[in-house]
């Protein structure tokens, strides 16, 4: 259950996909778009992404929640395109059986997301000026740590 | 061998275009690659230390073997969310 | 923003109550009747407040969450009466400028309610009884170990 | 002095009632509240032990003292959410 899109994030629907009655806690996280960072005054965003990549990669971070959460059901919506002041640029649902399970696989998805799917933010500030946004890259750090020995044994790429 | 490689992001804007073909020397580890990269674009130069390759859908390291037809992306650390 | 309701959540509401230009993050947590509790199965729960003290204790709740955390807006809302297999007892959410804060008082909120605001429900099992559930009090707890001395000085009650 | 108590939750189940009136010897502590209800409603001793008790809409401690015009509940420990 992940997606990406051009439309508004419905994020009611993506909540009630994952609720059950297996299940006593939804945590729905929703990302929208912030007028201030550091001073500075945005008037949109405007995100990209790796589209075949990126549904992999959210898809990989449901399975994965899974694995380490008893957890109902997960489901995961990325907006792509421009977006304005207070949309929703991201919604992620988690349901599971208790709260806390419910909460830390929340936070762990949006989380990773934003270290490993591909999907890029441009700032559109209201001085007229553009810029991408980069975060100190936890993907670079790790993917320049690994040893070659560790790579070739393992037989496969490094991914999450 | 001659590969493809499809840009995104800061990567795509500063090379000003979605792809590019590289000649590289079999083997061609990933390092080789952003090396030609940087040399076939200079204008990506810059993103260099920073830039992420995938091959299909996973992220790969410096050391990794290119293969012909890999599905190869750069890009620059995501921000999405 | 609390309340507390007979009819069904719209936690779609609740949520675009706290939703702001201001915030980049929005916890919603939603409690919902669970089937089964220690391999027993419930048919429906039956909710019961005291509703003036629970209003005040919800409210309470936001404010303390809004000093210790920098969050933007606070919502609570519960149900009463008869909910049942599936149906959202409590919706709370809270939006905050970055999501660390957002997620940390939703967890307070929802974790704080269940010990002081005055909520009980009480358990229809399949096989016909019905039981009022009892947790262990944490409130008992705190009350009992509270000397005199520090309650006289204090001149006030303990309550949160 | 006569104080109106009301009950909630189980102990309105076992009480069967949802308010009832005690008499208590002024100063009244909590605890005298509290043993007087046993006394007045022998089926609520059971919960006695986890009996929280609000003045107002702020929980007190055994040794608080009641006035006669007091808004008292009781009731167990809480369930909600």
């Amino acid at each position: 259950m992940v997606r990406l899109t051009r439309e508004p994030i419905d994020y009611a629907a993506l909540t009630e996909r994952v609720r059950s009655s297996q299940a006593g806690a939804v945590v729905l996280f929703l990302g929208t778009v912030r007028e201030m960072t550091a001073g500075r005054r945005t008037i949109a965003l405007d995100y990209e992404a790796y589209p075949e990549m990126a549904i992999i990669k959210m898809q990989q971070l449901c399975d994965e929640a899974s694995t380490r959460w008893p957890i109902t059901a997960a489901a995961i919506e990325h907006r792509l395109g421009r977006l304005e002041l207070g949309e929703i640029s991201v919604a992620l649902a988690v349901s599971s059986p208790h709260r806390a399970d419910a909460f830390e696989a929340g936070r762990f998805l949006i989380d990773r997301l934003k270290e490993i799917v591909p999907v890029w933010k441009q700032e559109n500030w209201d001085d007229g000026t553009t810029e991408w946004v980069h975060p100190d890259s936890t993907m670079t750090a790790k993917l320049a740590m690994q040893s070659p020995s560790h790579e070739e044994a393992d037989g496969r790429s490094e991914t999450n | 061998m001659n590969v493809a490689v499809r840009l995104f992001a800061r990567a795509r804007k500063l090379a000003g275009t979605d792809s590019l073909v590289l000649t590289l020397t079999e083997p061609a580890s990933v390092r080789q690659l952003k090396e030609r990269l940087g040399e076939t674009c200079p204008a990506l130069r810059p993103l260099l230390p920073q830039l992420l390759v995938a091959v299909g859908t996973d992220y790969v390291t410096d050391d990794m073997l290119v293969a012909a037809n890999s599905d190869i992306a750069c890009f620059p650390p995501v921000s999405g969310g």
